[in-house]
This record gives C-alpha cells, sequence and structure tokens, in this order.
C-alpha cells in the first residue's frame, strides 16, 4: 500500500509544477508554440539529411505480418530485386539505371530500401512513417500501400514535406478533393480501371454476346468505397443498368446471402472489389451455389494474389481482372525481371500485384538521378515531370504525364483474363495476346 | 420462394458453425465462469490440422474429425492446466484479459509457424452441388451440418446421461456443494476446457470444407460465438445451440432480404433486443 | 403510541410459491419487534418487502405516515429505513471506515461532517479500534456489527436486523444485545428476525410468530412462550439453539 | 480543493511527485527523433483513455468492452465539425465529450441492467454496431475515413502544429487535469458510491444509493473522457478511419492498460499507458521483421502480468518487497 501513496504523491504534484512550467492551462497554448518555432525549424532541418556521397535511402512501408502478409511480403522481394538492380552493373537488362551502377549523376550513390512493416493498420503505418523519416532520414516515401493508408500517410510526408509515390487508387487521393504537393500518383486511378472494364464489356457486345445488366460487390472499406462509387457513374456513362450493388463486411464469416441476392439478380457481369480473404470465400460460395455470371471482372485486389491460384485452382478459370500490368507486354526488360525474380521470392512468379509498386521505386530513383540531389524540393520537381524513356520501364505506359494534381494521365491499363491457369491479356487491342472467352460457361460444364 | 428455402438453408449451415463455437464458450462459460476468447483460435488451430492432414493422406476432412478433436482435446487440456487453473485464482477481468492475450499468441505463433498464405481445400471428395426443386444442396456443406448434429448429440448426450457429464454440470451449478458430494471438480474443470477446445476442433473440421485456413480466421467468428452463447442463455449448451442457429438465420435472412451491408448490424440488434426482455438470455442460466 | 411502520395484508407470490399471505402488523415508535418462526415461515422475504428489495403482490406498507409500497429499496433507505442482511453484504475492497462513511454520505455530501458520524457510529459500534482495517478482513461478530454501524451511519428511524446474532458466542451475543438496547434507546425502532428465543424474549416489547407464510399471533413475549398453537407449530420440538 | 489533492502525500512522495513531472517534461527536448515524440504523445493518449475506462471499469465495477464505440466518436467529434463547419477543436473537443455522455445516459439504461460477462458482450456487440453504421453512413464518409489536415490554418485555433513536441506539452496538461478530476472525484461521494456499487449492489441500495442511475452517471463521465481521448488521437493523427478506431482490439487494449496498470487506482492507467505503449513500439522496433514473433512475445508477456500481478503493476514494489521479506524471514528462520 506504501508505495501507491509514492506513486499517487508524484505525479498529483505534477499540477503544480507543469501549471507555473507553462504559465497556467488556460494559455497553455501559447508558451507552447515559442517553444516550437525555436525547435520546429531544428526538426525541419534535420528532416531532410544533406545527400551522403555513398548511400541514398528510400522509406518502404508494406505489410509483413498481419492478414495481407503474404502479399506484402512478395512486393516487398520486388522492391529489394529493382533496388539491387540498379545498385550493381546489369548491361544485360534494357531497364532504366540498369547500365551502370548505382545513380551516375551523385557519383554512383546506392540506394537502400529501408523496410518498415505496417501490419496492415493505418495506425501503425504512420507511426512508422514518422521513423522512416526522422530516425532513417528516407528521402521520399513508398510501398504497398492501401488507399486509407496513403491518405494517412500523406499527412505526415504533408507535413514533413518529403515525397510519397503511392499506388493506392483512390480516385479522392487524385481528383483534387484534397491539395496534396508532396504526393505523386504515377499508376492508374480507379476511373481508368473502370473504364477499361467498361470498354471491355462493349468489345463483348460488339461481338454478339448479351451483356446488358452489371452487378456491384464490393468490400465496406476505403478501397472498396471508392471502387463501387466510380463504377456506379460510369455505369450511367457506358448505359449498363445496374440490378444489384451491395457492400460486405470485410473478413466475413459467410457471403451466402450475398451470392443467394446475385443469383436474384442474375446479372451479365459481376465487378468484385476485396481482398484475398473474401475473394476466395466469395468464390467458392458461388461454386456451392451452381451460379457464376458471364462476365466476372475482379477490381485487382484479392484477384492478383498469388493466393488467388494457389487457393482456388482451376476454379479461377474464366475470370477478368483490371491491372495495370500483365506478363505479356512487350517490353523487353520484362523478361529478365520474370527470371531473376523466383531467386527473390524462392519460387514465386513476378505478378500485377507487385508491379505498381516497386515501378514507384525505380521511377524515384530516376528522379532522384534527374534531381541531381536529394533535396526534396528538387526532388519534388524531377517526380512532377520525370523525362524517362518509357521504354526502358517495365510497365504498359507509352509516356509520363502529370496533371496539376501529380497524377500520371498518360497510365494505361490493360484488362486480363484468366485461360487455363494464369491471367492473359485479352484487352486493350494492341496489348492483347489472346481472344476474351467473353460468356463463361457455368459450374457444371466445366 | 427458392431464394427464401435457399436463404434458410444458408442460415442453417452457418448457424451450425456459430453453434459449436458458442458451445465450447458457453461450456467453459457454464463451469468456471471464465469468457474464452481464444475459442476463435482453437477453431484455426483445427482447420489448419484438417488442411494438412487432407494434403497429406489424401483423405476428405471428416476423417481428420478424430484427429483435430483429439489434438485440440490435449491443447485445451494443457492451457487450462498451465494458465487457466492459474488465472481462476485472480480477478475475472483478468481471465477474460489473459484469454484474449492467449488468442494474440495463438494467432501469431500460426503465423510464423505457416506463414499468411490462404490455404483451402480444393478437393473434398464432395464435390458439385445437387438441387432438390429450387434448392440448391452444395454436397461439401453436407458434411458439415452432419458433423454439426453429430456433435449436438454427443454433448447433450454426454452432458445428461454420462456421469462425468453430470459432474461437469453439477460443478457449473455450485462448485462447492459439488464437492461436497464428492465430485473432483478439478477434473471437471480440466475436462470441461479440453472438451470446449475439442468442439471447436470438430467446428473446424467442419468448416474447413467451405472456408479458407489462416491463422486470423478465429477472430471472424469469435463475436458471432459471443453473442450465440449470451442470446441463448449464458453458459447453457443447449441455449448456445439456439442462439447460434438464431444467428445464423438472422444473418442470412438480413442479408438477403434487407441489405448485406447491415448483415451482423441485425444481428446484434435482434440480440440487444432479446436482451431487453429476457436479460438472462433465451434459456436463462446461470 | 404513534406507528413507525404499518404492514396490512402484505402478500408476496413468487411463481407458484405464496411465501407472505395476509401479514398485518404494526411497529410502534420506539419498539423493538421480535419476528419469529421456523425456518421457511417468509420472515425475509417480508423483510426485502419492508425494505423494497421486492414489491408486494397485494396488501400495503406504510413507513412513518408515507406509504412505500411501490417504492425502490433505495428510495425506502432513504426515508429512514436501515437494514442488515442474513449473511453479511460487507464491502470487502473497502476499510471498515470507508463502509460506514458510505452510509454516513446519505444525508450529507460534505466530507467532514460525514467523517464524524462515522467516528461517532464506530465508537457506538465498538469498531473504533479496527478503523483502517480491510471490511473483508472482520470475523463474524465483526462483520454484522460493521453493517448495524453501516445502517446507522444512515441515521434510521426503523432498524431491520436479519438475524444479527446468528453465529455469535455467548459474549457476542450479550454485546450484541446491549448494542441493540443502545441503539434502542436512542429513539430507533427496531424490527428484528431471530431465532434465538431467550434474546427475542428479553429484547423485544412484542413478537409477531409467522408460520409457512401466515401470521399466527402478534403479542407480548409471555403471551406468545404461553400461547399452546405457537408452542406445538415452533416450539413444540423444543428449542433447537443449543443451551 | 488542493488540501483534497495533495492531504494524503507526504513531503517525500511530494517530492518524486516534482521529479517525475520536471523529467516528463524535460524528455522531449532531450531526443530529436519524431518516433520518441510519437511513443510520448501515445503514452499520454492511451493514460486518458484508460483513465476513463476506469471510471467504470476500475471504480464502479461494470467492465466494459466495447468502449472503442466513445474512442471513435471522440475522433468524428472532432473530424466532422471541422469537415463541415470549419469548426475549431476547442469548441468540437467538449461537445464531442457531451455527444459521448449523452450516447452512453441513452444506452446506458437498458444495458446496464445486464451484469458481468453479458455486460462486456453486450457492449462488444454495441461497438460493432456502432462500426457498421459508420463504415456504411454518407454523412461519416463511410470507410474513407476523415482527413482533417489543412494547410496553413492557424495553428493555435485548430490544433494542427507541425513540431510534436507542442501536441505533447497540451496533451500532457490534459491528462493532468484528467488525472486531478479523478484524484478530486476519487474523494468525493460519487465515486465512494461507485465503489459501493462495485463491492456489493445490495447493500449499496440498502444505505440509499440508486444504483442505475449512478451506474449510468459512471458510463457518461467515462464515456466523456474516452472520448477526449479520442478526439486528441484524431487531432494528433490528423486522419482516421472507422476500421483503426472502433475495433474489438482497441477496445481491449483501453481495458489492458487500466488491468496491467492497477484497477481502481487513480494512477494505475497511466503506468500501464507507459508499460504498454513502450512495450508495443519496442517489440515492433525490434523484432517486427520476424513475423508475427513480437506479438506473440507482447501476449505472453500480457499473460504473465495479468496472472502473476492481478493488482497491477502498482503492486510490483509491494510484491518484490513482500517476496524479500519472505526470504529474509526464511534465511533468519536458517540460521
Amino acid at each position: 500500500m506504501k508505495f501507491k501513496r509514492v506513486i499517487s504523491g508524484l505525479l498529483a504534484a505534477a499540477m503544480v509544477i507543469s501549471l507555473a512550467a507553462c504559465g497556467g492551462s488556460g494559455s497553455g497554448g501559447s508558451a507552447a508554440p515559442a517553444a516550437e518555432a525555436g525547435t520546429g525549424a531544428a526538426a525541419e532541418a534535420e528532416a531532410a539529411p544533406a545527400a551522403s556521397g555513398d548511400v541514398i535511402k528510400i522509406g518502404w512501408l508494406a505489410p509483413l505480418t498481419g492478414t495481407s502478409a503474404e502479399n506484402g511480403q512478395q512486393v516487398t522481394w520486388a522492391a529489394e530485386m529493382i533496388v539491387d538492380i540498379i545498385n550493381e552493373e546489369h548491361g544485360d537488362i534494357n531497364m532504366l539505371l540498369a547500365a551502370d551502377a548505382g545513380l551516375p549523376n551523385l557519383g554512383g550513390a546506392k540506394i537502400q530500401l529501408v523496410e518498415a512493416d505496417t501490419k496492415g493498420d493505418t495506425t501503425v503505418a504512420t507511426s512508422e512513417a514518422k521513423r522512416l523519416i526522422s530516425e532513417e532520414g528516407c528521402v521520399a516515401i513508398t510501398g504497398q500501400l492501401t488507399s486509407g493508408m496513403s491518405k494517412a500517410i500523406s499527412v505526415i510526408t504533408e507535413q514533413y514535406e518529403v515525397p510519397l509515390v503511392t499506388a493506392g487508387s483512390a480516385v479522392t487521393l487524385t481528383d483534387g478533393t484534397e491539395d496534396y504537393d508532396w504526393l505523386f500518383r504515377y499508376n492508374l486511378t480507379d476511373a481508368t480501371y473502370i473504364d477499361d472494364s467498361y470498354k471491355l464489356m462493349d468489345e463483348a457486345n460488339a461481338a454478339g454476346h448479351e451483356i446488358k445488366t452489371v452487378a456491384f460487390l464490393s468490400e465496406d472499406s476505403e478501397f472498396g468505397a471508392n471502387i463501387v462509387t466510380v463504377e456506379v457513374d460510369k455505369a450511367a456513362e457506358y448505359g449498363y443498368e445496374v440490378v444489384e450493388n451491395m457492400t460486405y463486411a470485410a473478413n466475413s464469416t459467410s457471403l451466402s446471402s450475398e451470392v443467394i441476392k446475385l443469383k436474384d439478380a442474375n446479372p451479365d457481369c459481376l465487378m468484385v472489389a476485396g481482398y484475398a480473404t473474401d475473394v476466395i470465400l466469395l468464390m467458392k460460395t458461388m461454386k456451392d451455389q451452381d451460379w457464376f455470371p458471364k462476365m466476372l471482372i475482379g477490381q485487382r485486389g484479392g484477384f492478383v494474389t498469388d493466393d488467388f491460384f494457389s487457393a482456388l485452382g482451376a476454379d479461377t478459370e474464366y475470370v477478368y481482372s483490371t491491372g495495370g500490368w500483365a506478363p505479356d507486354i512487350e517490353k523487353d526488360c520484362i523478361a529478365s525481371l520474370q527470371e531473376l525474380y523466383p531467386s527473390y521470392s524462392n519460387g514465386i512468379a513476378f505478378n500485377e500485384g507487385m508491379s505498381k509498386d516497386c515501378a514507384d521505386v525505380l521511377l524515384i530513383a530516376a528522379c532522384i538521378n534527374q534531381a541531381g540531389t536529394t533535396d526534396s524540393a528538387a526532388l519534388a520537381e524531377a517526380l512532377k515531370n520525370p523525362d524517362v524513356d518509357c521504354a526502358q520501364i517495365f510497365m504498359p505506359w507509352e509516356s509520363i504525364s502529370m496533371d496539376e494534381n501529380n497524377q500520371n494521365t498518360a497510365a494505361t491499363g490493360v484488362v486480363t483474363q484468366v485461360q487455363n491457369g494464369s491471367y492473359v491479356t485479352v484487352y486493350p487491342e494492341n496489348a492483347k495476346n489472346a481472344d476474351a472467352v467473353f460468356e463463361a460457361p457455368t459450374w457444371s460444364a466445366r | 420462394m427458392s431464394t427464401f428455402l435457399q436463404a434458410i438453408y444458408e442460415g442453417l449451415i452457418n448457424g451450425t458453425v456459430y453453434a459449436m463455437i458458442a458451445m465450447g464458450i458457453a461450456l467453459v462459460w457454464g463451469v468456471m465462469g471464465i469468457l474464452s476468447f481464444s475459442q476463435g483460435e482453437f477453431l484455426m488451430i483445427a482447420m489448419f490440422i484438417a488442411y494438412f492432414f487432407t494434403t497429406a493422406t489424401g483423405f476428405p476432412p471428416v476423417l481428420a474429425l478424430p484427429l483435430c478433436m483429439g489434438v485440440l482435446f490435449v491443447l485445451g487440456f494443457c492451457i487450462y492446466k498451465t494458465i487457466i487453473y492459474k488465472a481462476l485464482q485472480g480477478p475475472t477481468l483478468s481471465q477474460r484479459l489473459i484469454t484474449f492475450a492467449l488468442s494474440m499468441v495463438l494467432v501469431n505463433g500460426m503465423l510464423m509457424l505457416f506463414g499468411g498464405t490462404f490455404r483451402t481445400i480444393q478437393n473434398t471428395g464432395m464435390d458439385g452441388a445437387f438441387s432438390i426443386g429450387p434448392l440448391v444442396i452444395a454436397k461439401n456443406r453436407i458434411i458439415p451440418l452432419i458433423i454439426a448434429i453429430c456433435i449436438f448429440c454427443f454433448m447433450l448426450w454426454f452432458l445428461n446421461k454420462t456421469r462425468q457429464g453430470k459432474a461437469i454440470r453439477a460443478t457449473s451449478m455450485d462448485k462447492t456443494a459439488a464437492e461436497l458430494v464428492g465430485i473432483n471438480t478439478e477434473k471437471s474443470y480440466s475436462l470441461a476446457f479440453g472438451l470446449s477446445a475439442a468442439i471447436a476442433g470438430a467446428a473446424g473440421c467442419a468448416l474447413s470444407y467451405y472456408y479458407y485456413c489462416y491463422p486470423s480466421v478465429g477472430g471472424n467468428f469469435q463475436l458471432f460465438g459471443f453473442i450465440a452463447v449470451v442470446m441463448g442463455g449464458f453458459g447453457s449448451v443447449e441455449g448456445a445451440i439456439v442462439g447460434g442457429m438464431i444467428m445464423g438465420l438472422v444473418d442470412s435472412l438480413t442479408g438477403v432480404y434487407f441489405n448485406t451491408a447491415f448483415k451482423y448490424l441485425g444481428v446484434c440488434v435482434i440480440f440487444m433486443l432479446i436482451l431487453q426482455f429476457k436479460p438472462k438470455g433465451l434459456f436463462g442460466g446461470k | 403510541m404513534r406507528n413507525i411502520l404499518e404492514i396490512t395484508d402484505a402478500t408476496k407470490q413468487f411463481g407458484g410459491l405464496m411465501a407472505n399471505e395476509g401479514i398485518t402488523f404494526n411497529v410502534g415508535e420506539g419498539e423493538i419487534v421480535g419476528v419469529v418462526g421456523p425456518n421457511g415461515a417468509g420472515k425475509t422475504t417480508l423483510f426485502n418487502s419492508v425494505s423494497g428489495a421486492h414489491t408486494l403482490t397485494r396488501g400495503s406498507i406504510v413507513f412513518d405516515g408515507q406509504d412505500v409500497t411501490q417504492k425502490k429499496a433505495h428510495e425506502i433507505a432513504r426515508l429512514g429505513v436501515g437494514r442488515t442482511f442474513q449473511i453479511p453484504q460487507s464491502l470487502n475492497e473497502m476499510t471498515v471506515t470507508e463502509n460506514v462513511l458510505v452510509g454516513a454520505l446519505m444525508h450529507t455530501a460534505d466530507m467532514k461532517k460525514a467523517a464524524e458520524k462515522v467516528q461517532e457510529t464506530l465508537e457506538l459500534c465498538n469498531l473504533a479500534h479496527r478503523k483502517d482495517m480491510l471490511a473483508g478482513k472482520l470475523n463474524v461478530a465483526q462483520k454484522k456489527r460493521l453493517e448495524i454501524a453501516r445502517a446507522m451511519a444512515t441515521d434510521p428511524k426503523l432498524l431491520l436486523l436479519d438475524e444479527t446474532m446468528a453465529g455469535l458466542t455467548a459474549t457476542e451475543r450479550k454485546d450484541a444485545v446491549d448494542l441493540i438496547l443502545k441503539i434502542n434507546r436512542m429513539g430507533v425502532s427496531i424490527l428484528t428476525i431471530e431465532h434465538n428465543m431467550d434474546v427475542v424474549m428479553t429484547v423485544s416489547n412484542r413478537v409477531v410468530v409467522l408460520v409457512s407464510g401466515k401470521l399466527l399471533m402478534v403479542g407480548t413475549p409471555e403471551e406468545v412462550t404461553s400461547n399452546p398453537e405457537v408452542i406445538s407449530a415452533y416450539l413444540g420440538g423444543g428449542s433447537d439453539t443449543d443451551e | 480543493m488542493l488540501k483534497t489533492l495533495f492531504g494524503d502525500y507526504s513531503k517525500k512522495q511530494l517530492a518524486i511527485g516534482a521529479v517525475l513531472i520536471v523529467i516528463a517534461l524535460i524528455l522531449p527536448q532531450l531526443t530529436k527523433s519524431l518516433f520518441m515524440y510519437n511513443l510520448l504523445i501515445l503514452i499520454v493518449i492511451w493514460s486518458i483513455l484508460g483513465m476513463g475506462w476506469n471510471v467504470m471499469g476500475g471504480f464502479c465495477g461494470q467492465v466494459s468492452n466495447g468502449h472503442s464505440m466513445f474512442y471513435g466518436f471522440g475522433a468524428y467529434c472532432v473530424g466532422l465539425p471541422l469537415q463541415y463547419f470549419g469548426l475549431s477543436p476547442w469548441i468540437a473537443i467538449p461537445f464531442g465529450m457531451c455527444f459521448c455522455a449523452c450516447v452512453a445516459w441513452v444506452i446506458g439504461k437498458p444495458v446496464l441492467r445486464l451484469k458481468g460477462h453479458a455486460f462486456a458482450i453486450c457492449t462488444m456487440a454495441l461497438a460493432e454496431c456502432m462500426r457498421y453504421i459508420c463504415v456504411n453512413m454518407e454523412f461519416t464518409n463511410g470507410a474513407k475515413g476523415v482527413n482533417m489536415f489543412k494547410k496553413g490554418v492557424n495553428p493555435i485555433l485548430f490544433l494542427q502544429f507541425k513540431d510534436p513536441r507542442v501536441y505533447y506539452y497540451l496533451y500532457f496538461v490534459i491528462m493532468l487535469i484528467v488525472l486531478a478530476v479523478t484524484k478530486i472525484l476519487s474523494k468525493k461521494r460519487f465515486f465512494y458510491y461507485l465503489r459501493t456499487i462495485k463491492g456489493n449492489e445490495d447493500a449499496a441500495a440498502s444505505v440509499g444509493i440508486d444504483v442505475s442511475r449512478y451506474k449510468v452517471r459512471a458510463y457518461m463521465l467515462s464515456a466523456a473522457i474516452v472520448s477526449l481521448g479520442g478526439s486528441l488521437y484524431a487531432q494528433y493523427m490528423l486522419y482516421f478511419d472507422p476500421a483503426s478506431m472502433m475495433t474489438l482490439n482497441v477496445s481491449m487494449m483501453i481495458v489492458l492498460v487500466a488491468v496491467m496498470g492497477g484497477i481502481g487506482t487513480v494512477f494505475g492507467p497511466i503506468l500501464g499507458a507507459i508499460v504498454i505503449e513502450c512495450l508495443s513500439e519496442f517489440t515492433r522496433a525490434s523484432l517486427g521483421q520476424y513475423g508475427g514473433l513480437d506479438m506473440v512475445l507482447y501476449g505472453c508477456l500480457v499473460i504473465i502480468i495479468v496472472l502473476f500481478l492481478p493488482g497491477g503493476l502498482l503492486t510490483l514494489p509491494a510484491k518484490i518487497r513482500e517476496y524479500m521479506d519472505r526470504k529474509a524471514s526464511k534465511e533468519g528462520a536458517a540460521k
């Protein structure tokens, strides 16, 4: 009992001392900003480290534990591969910065990827982002970030004026609702992905298949909510009738009532936005209830992960997925990446899920090289208009042009379909490698 | 009409899983007054066992049932002897925290051992579906239903007819009185905890037929198990079964007829209503 | 003598069981009334009805001129009815002082006045030497005295005592009787359930005899002990207490 | 008022208290790393949450596992007015506390009729309901969460400081105010009545305590303080979404902070917050890459502490002293 008194004495006395120190609680605010002005500068100076000759740090945030740990780990290996290619001489790979060791304009300075685990939790992501900026002195932040996390971290990167390059595709990141000066997006926005989906449906109709009605099933998360809003707007634009629009709780225990409602509505095309857990459960529930739409278009998420194939095997046949990348795009450095990646990922193949995020790492390195310094303002300028030869980038883009919201409007996407076990590009016309099977057979006919 | 039938059927199937988890929770709650947060994790471990059994031997998961229940019983027994026994001496609140921390350890332990890949059993030997009239019945959802029914009967038989079962029930009614009449309450406690883990094992084995297997799967079912227990009547095993069934039905009916986003909201609202009129739950246990 | 408590046709039914039926008697101001009867005669049910823990199925209870039949336990307590419990419900994680302080706080939120009241009540119930001890650590006699002290701290007009003598040694019983008489002399009327016939006979002015939920008779101790029906219904088997 | 605050502490204890406060004030000046400020601020926020829950769970004995609901509401009550009306947090935070108190008053009446596990599960279900509502409602931006970051806004008026140390000082003072309020209340009738209800509800009724009204009052005060914690968290992070605020995990962490420190004590939650935040940050920083090992360690530590120290860490020195005496007496006997 005695010790309790010591502790309670200890902190109860705090009132008198702290009040005096802060000049009374009322004006607590006033004394503090004086301190803020003094120390603010110090904190800021320390946030942008002088360009050390040998190593430039790029912050990498990905879920290494938690629900999406497997996927996060795969994307991290891809990023490590890209950094290794940049840091060593790879004359044989026709990729940006591959030819010489390190960044030529900075005396061959090496890139160091400082990895941090977000555990798939926004609060953890922001704490780790702070650590990367202040402890590690990273000059830019990127990683495998959901749209929700991109928003949370952008608060930090805006405050400390460090560029954040994300593939988080939420349209609210890029449509100017929130003004970010230090957020850059080279990948597609939801709007482009969904345009591709509807254009594919137009092609199906052109080819004589009856695709008139569409239904949406999306997760009640940041990822799902953004996609479904754009899907609904575009449905009106492209003239498709929306027969069902459902959201489901993430990691749900059963999706049977959703599938029952889908069977009722019986749409020609179903667009799904969800992560691996619910996508797998949805496919199995649809198989159990013996129903499959003519066209099932997955908006990336769980559809482009390696688990999708390992968990569902042959059941994945005929499923479409929009995406920013596909293995059969005509860029010669893709083949060498596909060869090199399994050595990092003990056998897992390079896929769409990881392409977008490690492309960001390559672009950051290229822009640092272009800016010639790690000063954040100069780097931001370079990121705003990167002059890089897109032929040397493993993404399907022909060119890069950034609009005033720092969004790459020239980014184009592809739509792929699972045909005998792997994704094959079926849209757009110029990148097509196989004809789409527009009407998928029922489960019993497979 | 067919959607209504299908909704009822699917609701019952899901209800059996909730009921099995709720039974485990009710048993432990009734006997020891502990709210076990780690019930979901026992379910998850059983799913892993069923998965590895099927991939290794190629037999359908139902043959893994004895293995799952056995391993989980032993695990539950050991956890009781080491952690829960000591926890019973502490205040009830820390008992709840201990099972919560235990579930944290189990989830992350499995994540460390088996990594974060999603595993499902693709060929359960019961593929395809047949339909009776408008009702589509998936073959690989029948076995879980049968497993669940067997477990319900086994538990009701065990608790009501066997000596040890009656001893457990007596201990749950009044520990001191049970001790007075010579019941080894220590044995009842450890047996009850082991049994509740074994029931979760059976639920896991049944679930592996149509659900993916992943370390954090337990959490998805945990809250529903609790709600089913309280709805059915605290600590009453029969109440837990009925509670679980109601949960499944409400879950699928709200989903189909109201709005799938409010599926779980519907469940919680029904739960609140029942608690207002019957604060002790439907069967009003202890 | 004005009646502090008037119970008319008190009936309490639990499902099929008729715990109390048609019980009518009064307690005069400053009087000590004992309630006796075999186990299961409905004594504690009557207490719970008077103190507000239950509400009567039929009949009425008037305390100090106010009808309290429908009032809740805490409202009746505030009107001036203190009570103790058959099995002492002491607050084990609080000290003896805090246990009594809670009673004293009923009429005043001022901690100083309450502290004085506590000190005064502790001396009355001779628990002052155990002031800072946790209630859980007291022995049975002290716990019973603590309950009385907690009730007394609320300055009650009527004190309901539920088997204060049970489980006490001879000397402890003597002290308890002295305490009850001292409290009565302070003007507090007392209604006490008691199995120990000697204590009931010496302490109470009148005795109420309950048998299986019904009122057998009300009278002075002498009338009760000489009444053949009471003897056969209750005392017939010889008093079960030890001496 | 001052007497109740420092009445029952000896001079030595007050001195130690002063020293620790000075340390707490100087600490941010010593280090430069944002990571350390982040840790300190989270400790202060979690202490407030722990103290809020303690009013209900510790003093009044009604253990709720759903306080993440008020934590989330606190955040919304600061975020949404800023988004829709540009309202300054100085007005929004008290509004949030009153709002949560009203929510607790409305919910309290029916829910507080339940006891023990049933009450805990009911609060869990309630928190889940509120999360579903917030996730699916347009007014709260649904799952997109609320972004409160505004460029070039008056830092004092909108509490958006660039340097985290200002947050730390401000939150530290607010924590001390909450601490003082709890300390003063603990000497008042209100908390004695709550502790009586925790001890035994029948005894409480017998001394004139309207049990259900006081339980609801405790729930309202607890909700207000936890909502304060939620608002401060939202004001510091400037972005939050329902998925990270209103989950079972957050509710259990709030309970853990109070229980680990010392349930039913005034200073327990602060000690609990310090231990838990440091534990989780350092296990993550050092063991993060071993895929979950840090959480396993964290879980084991919680089990060990809760098992062997039911009274919480505050009782640790007493336990050590007791252990020393027992050892000394054994040696004495052995000689």
